[in-house]
């Protein structure tokens, strides 16, 4: 099976071609097929990985193509790395499509969402088989196409419109960084095959600041895709999407890229100069975590806390790399990605329901849709870091990693970690405690995705019937809600941390045991969740009281600490400034040369236009004549 | 005279003829058949030359494809109605004299100058001209390629009719 | 620089030989036309000169042989009487790569080019401007029109013969026309047509066109166009003319036979007996497709070569690639 | 003997024989007729020198091989110019075709 792991992207890829051409035609108007083509895909993985288990391994290289002396190769890699990504991308997303189908019910472009879809797992699948940096690249520019293409998905709306473009633009930003990087990685070592760069960089072929650099640029593509500081503009935005995309890309795959591509090309960072591409990924990641969690505690849109959430996460595996933690980061990004889609999905379930992103119009929820409630309960656990969910382990991973390096990282991913009990209880809290308080269920609508308006249009006047979603959602909730609760275990160090046996990096050493720093951990989680208890259930300090005391706090982070208006400003201000000075240079200086040579070529034309006789026959003949004069004059000479 | 330069010099004479032909004759349809003898006689020049890949696409694509397409053009246009039509422009005398000196110039050039001799003599298949096109030409192929394709869109695009 | 005179003796020989054959060829290709015509119209057709009518297509010969040579008033003299000479010998230069099967052990054949496929499609290429300098040269409208159908009808479907040859000779690995030959006999070697049946058929439809026979022969459509390029034509130039096309008919067929149906081997008979075998299976194809299918109109036929032919045998060309790659690695 | 002058000076005078009718011929058909010379010119040059300076090089009938191809699509443009001329301006003699003149 790992010899021929290439044909795992093509399921997927197949059934995008057909449900893109032939869609309506197909069985269920091409859900079935797009399902059966990642199911496929995942059982696959699932396959590859029990061979990896097994200790196989593959990277076979074919040659693509010989341009003159230069060879490119391509190929695909099998190892525990990939493999654990492979399962992990193939079943998640085999969940998530299968939700789509209850989710995605009424929509007017239900067949195009599901080749997508489709598409999307292609590059995703394709991104993490490749053992190049060319089809990296071809698979990073792939799936932000394939973002683009589903956060933009309802494009009727301007704002998904433009979140779609944001997105790409962004992301485009850091894709560029990484050409740059890997071109630069080709200039210097001939190759952009991973093992050769590494071989190279081994052999002190390749070092020195050049490697820095070039690791840099690399990162910049994580960054990007990542949402990680300074790029993570998009992935707020990027909640115009249809919730499965928002789950599939925001939380399970897409974002998780960045954090693969640093993983598939540790060396790079691993060997440059005392680590200090590793460092530099680790303070980004720490800021992330810390940044993106405080942005999470005044949002009220449901998806964006998830969105911000994400971002927080993101920032703790980038920093788990960051901090020499290569087995904690990605198993991080491995559960984080069960309990994330697991969050996704079940808010989705609620917004179905409620036909609205706002938390504040939701509550009591928990009695009416339990599966939900439960379900979306367990992804909180997890991601809160509360033992003995999967989130525990993987977080506190990371955290220990990081107290072994650098304690200025550690405190910024424990202040994470509070934070982060705080607004998910808040999340908690306002959806599904208390009373309902959307005014009028009856009139569903409002600011609500395309989905559940349709789905509102459909059940007619017995609208304020709040009820489960059907089991075509739930089931899903319920699979990845098991995965939420045990997945953990796996990088348990009391069963003797399978994970960071099967994927670690040679030549890390895994830190310690820390009982003390664990219970710290523990402490800090738990007390987040207190404090948001405080605050929002039991009301001891009320949330407006801390609004009022806090304002020009809650004023910054309302506004995502001014960093769109701050591109806005530098990117449109300062842009026009530089363009009016531009427009006036060029409209004084250049415009007056440009009309003096026009005056003067003007006045020599009046002249001189007899001899444009607009024929090219007299043209060639002058231009003969030419050169035969001027080889007489010269041999004459 | 050895078969090779009897061969050179009659295929010389059919190709200079014809080409006298082409650009002297007064008839359109005239020039654009005598181009035929021409391409072929250019044709015998590349076999001589060992170079029969290169002869065989000669004859498919000068001889077959440009000449039809020419004879097609012509016929399409004005065919012959155009006998009476001096077919020559003011600058005849200017352009024989300058043509002659560029002949009489590059046949100097070639009659003076000493070229590099090389030794061996091979025969060259269409499977080399496959590797090589395909290997250090590929650039150059590719290229070519897209020329091919761009300048056939461009031709249906200026050849319809506007509807 | 011995070649070269080979080369010459090769093309002249093959000119004068087949003037020969190709006479006695096309004399009985007509007496085969018509016989089969007949047949399949449920007529006897020619039955009274000679035994069964055998020496029909003779006393026909006979007669255009007197026949006067008119030229029309104004017609381009010097093209239009070049014309009949430049069909004919590019239908006849298409022997040069033929193989007709084996005598002694040495293969049957003028000259194997190594790039004896294009050769081929070369010299088949030729025969086009003729029948245009026929079409100009009359002077007359119905031949002009013919002439100009003809230069778009075989320009267009002379791609799709094209492509068709190079599958197969990707598939031999050679261009020239024995080693195709060759590379299907043998254990494990099939002829092309199981191999190739797309290319196949694809060069069996475009051959017709390149003929100019039914249903692709609105060159010379009777009901339109007089008989197209040669309407002004008489006495012994007409059957120039007819030799030309019967020569190029023969040659496709005996092409395809190279190509697709493993030249002349075969178990038993002579060579050149099983050559000739196959060659007449082809040629009585042709006609029976003659007899049996409607005429194409202009466009029809214009659209079935650029969107259908062609990119077939693109298609074609693609998978055959493919499958080269995958089995020489 | 051949030897690579006589090629040399063939093409050098097949290549003045496209010039003239390139600068003197007012039909625009038959200037494209020139221009073919011209290049054919060039390719008994490019093969020429092939085999005689560089046998054991490719590069000539590469190079000649590819003009051909431009050459092919060099007449496929330039006579779809005419015919739109044709349509447009009614005449294919380029020195009536002035209409952007000053």
């Amino acid at each position: 099976m790992t010899q021929i792991a290439w044909i795992i992207p093509l399921l997927p890829l197949a059934a995008f071609v057909l449900v893109i051409f032939w869609g309506e035609r197909l069985p269920g108007r091409g859900a079935f097929v797009s399902i059966a083509g990642i199911v496929l895909a995942a059982l696959a993985g699932l396959a590859v990985l029990g061979d990896v288990l097994g200790g196989a391994h593959a990277d076979p290289t074919y040659t693509w193509a010989v341009v003159g002396r230069r060879l490119l190769t391509v190929g695909f890699v099998v190892d525990p790395l990939s493999a654990v990504m492979l399962a992990m991308v193939g079943v998640v997303a085999s969940l998530i499509t299968i939700y789509s189908v209850g989710y995605m019910a009424g929509d007017a472009r239900y067949t195009r969402f599901f080749a997508y879809f489709s598409l999307f797992q292609f590059s995703m699948l394709f991104l993490v088989l490749a053992d190049n940096f060319l089809f990296m690249y071809m698979a990073f520019e792939l799936v932000g196409l394939c973002s683009y293409l589903l956060i933009g998905f309802w494009f009727e709306r301007p704002k998904a419109a433009r979140a779609a473009l944001k997105a790409f633009i962004t992301t485009r930003v850091g894709d560029f960084s990484m050409m740059i990087g890997l071109l630069l990685l080709y200039l210097h070592v001939g190759s952009l095959r991973f093992t050769d760069i590494f071989r190279a960089i081994e052999l002190g072929g390749f070092g020195g600041p050049m490697l820095t650099t070039a690791a840099l640029l690399v990162l910049g593509g994580a960054i990007g895709k990542s949402a990680q500081i300074p790029l993570h503009v998009w992935l707020p935005d990027a909640m115009e999407g249809p919730t499965p995309v928002s789950a599939l890309i925001h939380a399970a795959t897409m974002v998780a890229a960045g954090v693969y591509l640093v993983a598939r090309t540790y060396p790079l960072f691993f060997l440059s100069q005392s680590h200090e591409a590793l460092t530099v990924v680790a303070y980004i990641g720490g800021i992330t975590a810390l940044f993106a969690a405080t942005l999470g505690l005044v949002e009220d849109d449901i998806k964006r806390v998830l969105a911000y959430s994400t971002m927080s996460q993101l920032g703790y595996m980038m920093l788990g790399l960051g901090v020499l933690g290569y087995s904690a980061g990605m198993f991080h990004l491995i559960t984080h990605a069960f309990f994330k889609a697991l969050l996704f999905l079940a808010a989705g379930s609620v917004i179905t329901a409620v036909a609205t992103n706002d938390m504040k119009q939701m509550g009591g929820l928990a009695r009416i849709m339990p599966v939900t409630f439960w379900t979306f309960l367990a992804g909180t656990l997890a991601l809160t870091g509360i033992p003995p969910f999967a989130g525990f382990f993987s977080k506190d991973a990371i955290l220990l990693a990081a107290w072994t390096q650098d304690k200025l990282l550690w405190a910024l991913g424990a202040c994470g970690v509070f934070l982060t009990s705080l607004y998910m209880g808040r999340v908690i809290w306002y959806a599904f405690a208390g009373q309902y308080r959307g005014a009028g269920a009856a009139q569903p609508g409002g600011p609500g995705t395309g989905a559940p308006a349709a789905h509102a249009a459909r059940s007619g006047h017995d609208a304020p019937a709040l009820h489960e979603s059907p089991a075509i959602m739930t089931t899903p909730l319920v699979i990845l809600a098991v995965f939420a609760v045990f997945l953990g275990w796996l990088g348990s160090e009391t069963i003797g941390n399978p994970f960071a046996r099967f994927v670690h990096f040679p030549g890390v050493e895994a830190p310690p045991q820390n009982l003390w720093l664990l219970l710290v951990s523990i402490l800090i989680a738990v007390a987040g969740w207190v404090a948001a208890g405080a605050v929002y259930l039991w009301r001891i300090v009320p949330s407006d009281s801390l609004r009022r005391s806090f304002g020009p706090v809650y004023t910054l982070l309302l506004h995502k600490y001014y960093i769109d208006d701050l591109y806005a400003w530098v990117f449109l201000r300062l842009g026009a400034v530089v363009v009016w000075l531009a427009g006036a240079f060029d409209q004084y200086v250049v415009d007056g040369l440009v009309n003096l040579t026009g005056w003067l070529s003007r006045q020599l034309g009046l002249g001189l236009r007899y001899l444009q006789t607009g024929r090219e026959e007299t043209y060639l003949l002058l231009v003969f004549l030419g050169v035969v004069i001027i080889v007489l004059v010269r041999l004459a000479w | 005279m050895s078969g090779e330069a009897l061969a050179f010099w009659v295929l010389a004479v059919i190709t200079l003829g014809s080409g006298v032909v082409v650009v002297t004759s007064h008839n359109i349809v005239h020039s654009a058949v005598a181009l035929v003898p021409a391409f072929l006689g250019v044709t015998g020049l590349y076999v001589l030359l060992n170079a029969e890949f290169v002869a065989v696409i000669q004859v498919l694509i000068y001889a077959g494809a440009i000449t039809v397409l020419i004879l097609f053009v012509i016929m399409l246009t004005e065919g012959g109605t155009g006998l009476r039509v001096p077919q020559r422009n003011e600058q005849g005398a200017v352009g024989a004299a300058v043509a002659l000196a560029m002949a009489a110039l590059l046949s100097t050039v070639a009659l003076r100058a000493t070229w590099g001799i090389g030794t061996r003599t091979l025969v060259y298949t269409p499977g080399d001209i496959g590797q090589s096109f395909l290997g250090p030409n590929l650039l150059v192929f590719e290229g070519t390629s897209i020329v091919l394709l761009v300048s056939l869109i461009g031709a249906i695009i200026i050849a319809r009719k506007e509807d | 620089m011995t070649w070269v005179w080979e080369l010459l003796r090769a093309v002249v020989g093959t000119v004068l030989i087949f003037t020969g054959v190709a006479v006695v060829a096309a004399m009985f290709g007509v007496l085969l036309e018509r016989k089969i015509a007949g047949w399949i119209q449920s007529r006897l057709g020619p039955k009274h000169v000679g035994p069964q009518g055998l020496l029909q297509t003779i006393a026909d010969t006979l007669k255009l042989l007197q026949k006067e040579n008119i030229v029309p008033k104004n017609a381009d003299r010097l093209i239009f009487a070049s014309a009949v000479i430049v069909v004919p010998l590019a239908a006849l230069l298409d022997y040069v790569v033929i193989p007709f099967g084996t005598a002694g052990g040495r293969p049957l054949i003028f000259r194997d080019l190594n790039v004896g496929v294009l050769y081929f499609a070369a010299t088949s290429s030729l025969v086009v401007v003729g029948i245009l300098m026929a079409g100009w040269g009359s002077n007359n409208k119905y031949a002009l029109l013919g002439g100009l159908r003809s230069a778009a009808q075989m320009v267009s479907y002379e791609i799709p013969i094209g492509l068709a040859l190079i599958t197969v000779a990707m598939q031999a690995g050679s261009l020239s026309t024995l080693a195709i030959v060759n590379a299907q006999t043998g254990p494990g070697h099939l002829w092309y047509v199981l191999t190739q049946p797309i290319s196949f058929l694809i060069f069996l439809t475009a051959a017709t066109a390149e003929v100019n026979r039914t249903p692709f022969d609105l060159v010379e459509a009777e009901s339109e166009l007089v008989a197209g390029y040669f309407s002004e034509y008489t006495g012994m130039r007409f059957a120039l003319f007819q030799l030309g096309e019967y020569g190029e008919m023969f040659a496709m067929a005996a092409m395809a036979v190279t190509l697709f149906l493993g030249g002349w081997h075969g178990p038993g008979l002579p060579s050149v007996l099983w050559f000739v075998i196959k060659l007449y299976v082809l040629i009585f194809v042709f006609m029976w497709v003659r007899w049996t299918y409607p005429r194409f109109r202009i466009d029809q036929l214009l659209n079935f070569s650029w969107k259908f032919l062609i990119p077939l045998a693109l298609l074609n060309l693609v998978v055959t690639a493919f499958f080269v790659m995958v089995v020489h690695g | 003997m051949v030897t690579l002058t006589h090629y040399l000076v063939l093409s050098a005078i097949l290549f003045a024989l496209g010039l003239f009718a390139v600068v003197t011929r007012r039909n625009g058909v038959a200037i494209l007729m020139g221009i073919e010379l011209m290049l054919n010119a060039a390719n008994v040059n490019l093969v020429a020198f092939n085999k005689f300076t560089a046998p054991q090089a490719l590069q000539g009938q590469i190079f000649a091989l590819i003009v051909i191809t431009l050459a092919a699509c060099e007449a496929a443009v330039g006579l779809a110019l005419v015919l739109a001329a044709y349509r447009s301006l009614e005449t294919i003699y380029v020195d009536q075709i002035n209409l952007m003149k000053w």
